[in-house]
């Protein structure tokens, strides 16, 4: 591997590192500091790459546009979805969550067949967006995925200062541990959680609107980056925000060069890398904080 | 029904634990700024009572009204937010929290809007957390965490703190720190509700003292009225 | 005499669900031309979704043959699945024919008198492909596919054309599947600058491999080659990233017989949407059993004189007219086509009645 | 309490013996299907042993199954039936020597962090038998014989199969039973309810969750086998995680902590399943099965905090009432 | 029977976290028949020694002896078994079983026989016995059949140390027994360890000063991780450096 393609391999697992700590952003979210084991949060990623599908015609074809339509709409699914079905399971044994989320993934799955269709569907990039630049004389880089990384790394920061700098933040991570005390404290938990929730769910779905352009949308999509968003949160540390961004790099750069170097491997290696990480370190890369 | 001389008035509360009857029909009141101490032994519901009062047990009826207002059916976080800070047994501290996010997360100013137990002000009472600021609450010894826990709600500037057991596990000086910083807090004008195991000291800090056995109040009176009182070690078991 | 159950085990859940129904519209289009009869007798469907899940095939096909004791099975889209259901239509000797799964087993390993398939085997657009791009002038090709039998299949089939003509596989990439991450290989693909790539994907990552491939800037400077699934019901969710991909199949648009003609028409009306693929093998499965079935006026436990009758038949199918193999793999042209908006319309025929090798049948 | 143990004694005994008359009056079908739901209620039962008692939550039992599966047709000849007596064994040992390696590297981590270590295990064993010819790729592979054949045991008799079947799901409860009850049993609930305590009574714990890990492993070792034997027929999916989930959600919807809620939730997922699934009562929208299921258990998740098994409590509760509140 | 042989001893012991010197050198030993009290204020590092001298923390520095074994690289259940019992500043109990239960399982911790699977644990004589006694002694006869979960903190505390009896250690490394105890307790709770320093070696840990100088022999006093004297009560009490750094107007 010469030095040009091995730097556009480097740029390739950033990038496939960067979109995965997109999808599995919410999930640090709702699983990593809520406590919620949210299997159904695949399918928040794919009701947001169907919205960037069925919402576009809706708002006349603008892809901003639609974005910000969706998102709104996702916080609104959020807030409701922990109204109706979560908020009385935080004082419940933790696994009676695995059997709710899971509830819902069939029901999310079957509701958007009957909605939208089985079909497969593309989005494609606006047209401010659609550019290419060329890498040497290999190959060219398209500007949407440059753009995709440019917001993600900005979303990372700015939760990363939400969760550390700021007092919501606070109350977040205290919530995870103690909700009693919470309360005791003034703060109105369950409303906090709503948001945190709904938060998480909109995250989820953002990722899937703004990842339908470069992906495909097809049933079933959902469950697919399903447990490779929970290796990322694992791997970094639940809890930790910053340990899921390296993680996600991590694994961008494991599956990157795995598939090339180690093509026979390449299905297996992210679990063995999840195995040896938590073997060395049983709490992950980086503890809560 | 009540003059909003009381910051609590509790009328007839009971309270179950599952099918378990815990409290039977208590009354309670405590007027602006008055200090109270609860006494009763190990399990006779001191808890259970304090628990009550701020909504976190479920199970309960009765009458209770804060400052005036009835707050029968308010979640913890109302009756919280109308001026009552907490001090819960076993201390409450976020471990995932470093000691100063657990006194900054709710810290807010009392209702006139004064901040008079700033953050700087509870690094000056308890000097050990100064030492101890960036680290985790889970990583402080006991006697740290109990402090912590009392600077975090003093720093919401209540109009009542309620401390259960907040001298336990305490070395005997921070115990006379803490039983001076409750006279601070006392003449500041704070109403407190004291539960400690250290009835001496208790009626001693306190304008008035309630008995409990088994769920009921047993005895209830002027601090020093009750000092002498004759029963008062039978209920206490001494 | 009471009427002629049909088992209908397809996917009506996940990746598939949209394969399924275009088969088993396919299917009900015929036996509705025949007057809702096969074999003389009345039809009536038995409906199971499969969810493509193999670990579940044994039960659900258990169901159909034991407890609705349906006469015929129809099914799958799914190689293990259909493989599963193979293993035990042979054991029960019930009449199968097998609307799509591509595996090499069912007409190989566990082919059976009572077995059929009215679609096509992995090997066989590879294999007319490999020809297609030896004859091209290229040399030097990468392959690139899913790591599961199906993809393997369609690439050996390939290589083995390929090769026979004198060119060279110079890197055979597998993507585990159904990861859809491929920046990594097409890298590698720009990198290693072969004279062209063949690639077999379908579904949601067909879609996701065309328009990456395109966005990678390769389209231009390297010929992508694929097996038809590639552009088949994908090209509108490609966007127009999938335009002129040549890719072969047996089945293409604007063939321009007369009975796809009439195929079509008909399709359209009844469904009010445009045949694939899927619905033409939904279509000669039906015709398949009709012509079996008729032999022996509709009785099917004679398993031996249907095969006979459907053995000596020529099937005259929308793709064109063809027969069945020893194995009962059909004997196909395969035709090249041309990805042009959003159909596939044939440039030639790749292949001429191309049979299959069918390894390890022992019938 | 003394009353509720009796009860729940005698509801598992009516069971059994109704599965045991089953065969009198079901269908050929619908032996099979009980069959297959027996195999998954003993593959339940594993993983309560683990779950439910230990506190260890496994997000890879799928593997053990799947191992013990494809040890069965891969050691079985191809030119002959195997030996029930030979094979069953070898199954469950294969099972438990990989359970084994698993458990004692994933004990070492906790909570969250062993579920996704087990979880990486099994798509270790799950690419394997996927990405390799070893186990026939991803299309699977198949027995040539059924074990048995043409001895008094013949498997491949469905009515034979399925009291060998009933024979080992009687026999895993019992067991399970009473080593729950024995120290072993004792030491792991105290285990997963307070470790820290329990080594400071001095307990080792390491080789207490060791054992129950290897010993589930072995049960579904030997639920893999029986699977393979029926259909004769297996494929990676058998490992894959999907199983592992559909498991934890059946002993979750039975009950977490009680041997008859595993086996409870096993058969009323199936048979949530096929119900939704049966288009004689559902016709065209059967295709949506899935809605049916997930429904129900959200509603079964919002209604029974305990599961099924605490549903008469949860009755008794409402025909009676306790207390006001 | 040597009446003050020494049972265990910690020499040189070191904890360091970070920067945070927990433990600075810090060497002690407890004998059979007396009751070694450790004072010292919040933070001092009393639990942590506790912790290392039962193994539950491996220490930076320094060595542990039992019973005359170097035992500093015996893990927690090791230590445990060869007679070294602990109880917790905060409760450890199991919540779901009930207060026998709770001990009779400290209780088999000391005849394990895991692969004995048919017997019914309930119904092994030693470890019934041994819990029944613990229970006894620790006085909590009368709700030895409730759950322990929603006993009140006192009994819990009270059940702590039984559980930690059940184990018939002959050290006992008690982390502030009588926290929380009513006066009643905190009586029965001091009566029991005059009777168990018989034959026990008993280090406590406890702030309660009136406690402590009523009952302990010898007394340590540590400071921000450093022992300031070990010394007899009375010298204790009138050590001016104690007075200042922990005692206060006592
Ligand atoms: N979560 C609970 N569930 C059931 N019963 C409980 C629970 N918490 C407390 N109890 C019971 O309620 C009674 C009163 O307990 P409470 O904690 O209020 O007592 P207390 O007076 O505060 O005692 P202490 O001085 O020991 O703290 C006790 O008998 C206890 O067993
Ligand atoms: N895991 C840890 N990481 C960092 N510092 C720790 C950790 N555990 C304890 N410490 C610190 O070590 C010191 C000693 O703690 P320890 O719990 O032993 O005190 P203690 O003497 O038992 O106090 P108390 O009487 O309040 O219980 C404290 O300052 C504490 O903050
Ligand atoms: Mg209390
Ligand atoms: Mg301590």
């Amino acid at each position: 591997m010469d030095l040009s393609v091995f730097l556009i391999q480097l740029l390739n697992s950033l990038q496939y590192g960067l979109l995965l700590y997109l999808v599995a952003m919410g999930l640090t979210l709702i699983f990593g500091i809520m406590g919620v084991i949210n299997l159904a949060h695949g399918s928040f990623y794919m009701i947001g790459a169907y919205m960037a599908y069925a919402l576009a015609p809706l708002v006349g074809g603008n892809f901003f546009l639609t974005l910000l339509v969706g998102l709104v709409l996702a916080v609104i699914l959020g807030y409701l979805l922990e109204w109706a079905f979560f908020s009385f399971l935080y004082d419940r044994e933790h696994l009676q969550q695995v059997l709710m989320t899971y509830g819902l993934i069939l029901v999310f799955e079957e509701v958007r067949s009957l909605l939208v269709g089985d079909d497969v569907y593309g989005v494609s990039v606006p047209d401010i967006l659609s550019g290419s630049i060329a890498l040497g004389d290999v190959m060219t880089y398209p500007v949407y995925r440059l753009f995709v990384s440019a917001v993600c790394l900005l979303l990372a920061l700015g939760m990363y200062l939400v969760f550390t700098r700021t007092r919501l933040g606070m109350m977040i991570r205290a919530g995870s541990v103690n909700r009693e005390m919470v309360q005791s404290l003034g703060i109105d938990i369950k409303f906090l959680y709503r948001v945190v929730f709904a938060a998480g769910v909109a995250i989820a779905a953002f990722a899937g609107m703004i990842s339908a352009p470069v992906s495909s949308i097809y049933p079933g999509m959902g469950n697919q980056v399903l447990i490779i968003c929970f290796v990322v949160v694992v791997i970094g540390g639940i809890g930790s925000i910053r340990g899921a961004f390296f993680a996600a790099l991590l694994i961008g750069l494991v599956d990157t060069f795995g598939k090339v170097l180690l093509p026979e491997a390449s299905g297996v290696l992210v679990y063995v890398l999840m195995a040896l990480i938590l073997l060395w370190k049983p709490n992950g890369l980086f503890k809560a904080g | 029904m009540s003059s909003s001389e009381h910051i609590i008035d509790a009328r007839e509360i009971h309270a179950w634990y599952g099918s378990s009857h815990i409290l039977h029909g208590i009354d309670l009141q405590i007027n602006r700024g008055e200090t109270v101490g609860l006494l009763g032994r190990n399990g006779m519901g001191k808890s259970t009572l304090i628990r009550t009062l701020l909504g976190h047990v479920k199970q309960r009826t009765g009458h209770i009204s804060f400052f005036g207002k009835d707050m029968s059916k308010a979640r913890p976080h109302e009756v919280a937010r109308s001026g009552v800070a907490y001090v819960p047994e076993g201390r409450g501290v976020f471990p995932n929290l470093s000691v100063r996010e657990n006194l900054v997360m709710a810290a807010r100013p009392n209702k006139r809007g004064e901040q008079e137990w700033s953050y700087e002000r509870i690094m000056q009472t308890f000097p050990r957390l100064k030492e101890r600021e960036t680290n985790l609450g889970g990583q402080l010894s006991g006697g740290e965490q109990q402090m912590l826990s009392i600077g975090r709600a003093l720093m919401t500037h209540p109009e009542l703190v309620i401390l259960d057991e907040a001298t336990e596990g305490l070395a005997p000086m921070i115990v006379n720190e803490i039983w001076r910083v409750v006279g601070e807090i006392r003449s500041s004008g704070m109403a407190t509700l004291i539960v400690d195991r250290n009835y001496h000291k208790v009626l001693a800090n306190s304008d008035r003292a309630v008995v409990m056995q088994k769920g009921q109040l047993v005895l209830q009176g002027e601090a020093d009225k009750i000092t002498n009182d004759p029963e008062l070690t039978g209920y206490l078991g001494v | 005499e009471d009427a002629l159950k049909v088992g209908l085990m397809l996917p009506a859940s996940g990746t598939y669900a949209q394969l399924g129904n275009a088969i088993e519209n396919g299917f009900k289009l015929y036996i509705e031309k025949e007057g809702g009869k096969l074999g003389g007798r009345d039809v009536e469907y038995v409906k199971l979704d499969d969810e493509s899940d193999p670990s579940k095939a044994t039960d659900n096909i258990n169901k159909l043959i034991k407890s609705d004791k349906v006469d015929v099975v129809v099914g799958t889209v799914h190689s293990g699945v259909a493989a599963a259901m193979a293993k035990v239509a042979k054991k029960t000797g019930t009449l199968m024919v097998v609307p799509n799964a591509g595996s090499k087993l069912i007409t190989g390993p566990m082919c059976a008198p009572n077995i059929f398939r009215s679609s096509f085997s992995n090997w066989q657009p590879g294999y007319a492909m490999g020809k297609v791009a030896a004859d091209k002038g290229y040399k030097k090709v990468v392959t690139i596919t899913w790591k599961y039998g199906a993809g393997e299949e369609s690439v050996g089939g390939f290589k083995e054309s390929f090769e026979e003509n004198g060119g060279e596989v110079v890197k055979e990439m597998f993507v585990p599947f159904p990861n859809v991450e491929f920046q990594a290989l097409l890298t590698e693909i720009a990198a290693t600058k072969p004279d062209a790539v063949y690639t077999f994907f379908a579904g949601g990552g067909a879609v996701k491999f065309v328009k990456d491939y395109k966005a990678a800037g390769l389209m231009n400077s390297i010929p992508l080659l694929g097996a038809g699934f590639l552009t088949d019901g994908t090209l509108k969710a490609q966007g127009g990233d999938g335009e002129g991909l040549l890719t072969t199949l047996h089945y293409a648009d604007s063939l321009d017989n007369e009975t796809d003609k009439t195929f079509r028409t008909a399709y359209n009306e009844s469904f009010e949407m445009k045949p694939d693929v899927y619905a033409v093998q939904g279509y000669d499965a039906a015709q398949i059993l009709s012509i079996g079935l008729a032999a022996v006026d509709g009785d099917a436990t004679k398993t031996k004189e249907i095969a006979a009758a459907v053995e000596s038949a020529e099937i005259d199918s929308p793709r064109g007219k063809f027969t069945l193999s020893k194995a009962h793999n059909p004997i196909q042209d395969i035709y090249l086509r041309e990805a042009k908006g959003e159909g596939n319309p044939v440039i030639s025929v790749a292949a001429a009645k191309l049979d299959d090798p069918a390894k390890g049948c022992r019938m | 309490m003394i009353y509720k143990e009796k009860g729940k004694t005698l509801f598992v005994g009516l069971f059994f013996l109704a599965l045991a008359l089953y065969p009198l009056v079901g269908g050929e079908y619908s032996i099979t299907l009980v069959n297959k739901i027996m195999i998954y209620a003993i593959l339940a039962l594993s993983l309560e042993l683990l779950v439910g008692s230990t506190g260890l939550v496994c997000f890879g039992q799928a593997a053990f199954f799947g191992i013990g599966a494809y040890a069965a047709i891969l050691l079985s000849p191809e030119d002959g039936p195997a030996s029930v007596w030979f094979l069953l064994p070898a199954c469950v040992v294969l099972a438990a020597t990989y359970a084994l390696f698993v458990g004692a590297l994933s004990l070492r981590t906790k909570g969250v962090y062993f579920i996704m270590v087990t979880l990486a295990f099994a798509q270790m064993a799950y690419y394997v038998v996927h990405d390799t010819s070893l186990g026939g790729g991803s299309d699977g592979i198949y027995m040539y014989f059924t074990p048995g054949e043409e001895t008094w045991l013949d498997l491949s008799n469905p009515v034979i199969l399925y009291f060998f079947t009933l024979l080992f799901l009687v026999w895993t409860f019992v067991f399970l039973a009473i080593l729950l009850r024995s120290h072993l049993g004792r030491a792991l609930a105290g285990i997963r309810i307070n470790e820290q305590r329990m080594l400071a009574s001095g307990f080792s714990t390491y080789p207490y969750k060791l054992a129950a890990f290897v010993t589930s492993g072995g049960i579904a070792g030997m639920a893999g086998f029986l699977f393979a034997v029926q259909d004769g027929f297996v494929n990676p999916e058998m490992l894959s995680w999907h199983l592992s989930g559909a498991l934890l959600v059946m002993i979750i919807l039975g009950g977490l902590g009680h041997l008859h809620g595993a086996m409870i939730g096993a058969f009323v997922f199936v048979f949530l399943q096929e119900f939704f699934k049966s288009a004689e009562i559902f016709g065209d929208f059967a295709e949506h099965w899935h809605l049916g299921l997930g429904l129900t258990i959200i509603i079964s998740v919002a209604l029974l905090p305990k599961g099924l098994v605490g549903l008469p409590e949860l009755v008794q509760k409402r025909l009676f009432g306790t207390q006001a509140g | 029977m040597n009446q003050h042989e020494t049972l265990l001893s910690g020499q040189h012991i070191t904890q360091r976290w970070g920067g945070l010197t927990a433990l600075d050198d810090v060497s002690l030993e407890i004998e059979r028949g007396t009751v070694h009290a450790v004072i010292g204020t919040n933070g001092a590092g009393k639990s942590t020694l506790i912790n290392i001298l039962s193994g539950e923390l491996k220490p930076t520095e320094g060595q542990v002896t039992l019973l005359g074994n170097d035992v500093t690289r015996w893990s927690q259940p090791r230590r445990a078994r060869g007679g070294l019992g602990r109880s917790y500043q905060r409760n450890t109990i199991y919540p779901d079983f009930t207060v026998s239960e709770n001990c009779r399982l400290a209780a088999q911790a000391q005849i394990q026989r895991p692969w004995v699977w048919w017997n019914n644990a309930q119904q092994c004589q030693i470890s019934t016995t041994n819990a029944s006694n613990a229970i006894l002694q620790a006085g909590l006869d009368d709700v030895s059949n409730s759950i322990a979960g929603p006993l009140s903190h006192g009994q819990k505390r009270q059940l702590e140390v039984a559980m930690c009896l059940s184990t018939h250690p002959q050290v006992l490394l008690l982390d502030e027994p009588l926290a929380g105890m009513g006066a009643e307790e905190t009586e029965r709770m001091l009566a029991l360890l005059e009777q168990l320093k018989q034959d026990h070696a008993i280090l406590l840990v406890e702030h309660d000063m009136d406690a402590v100088f009523r009952i302990a022999d010898r007394i340590t006093v540590m400071v921000n991780g450093k022992v300031i004297a070990t010394d007899t009560p009375a010298n204790i009490r009138s050590n001016p450096d104690v007075q200042t750094a922990y005692l206060g107007e006592h």
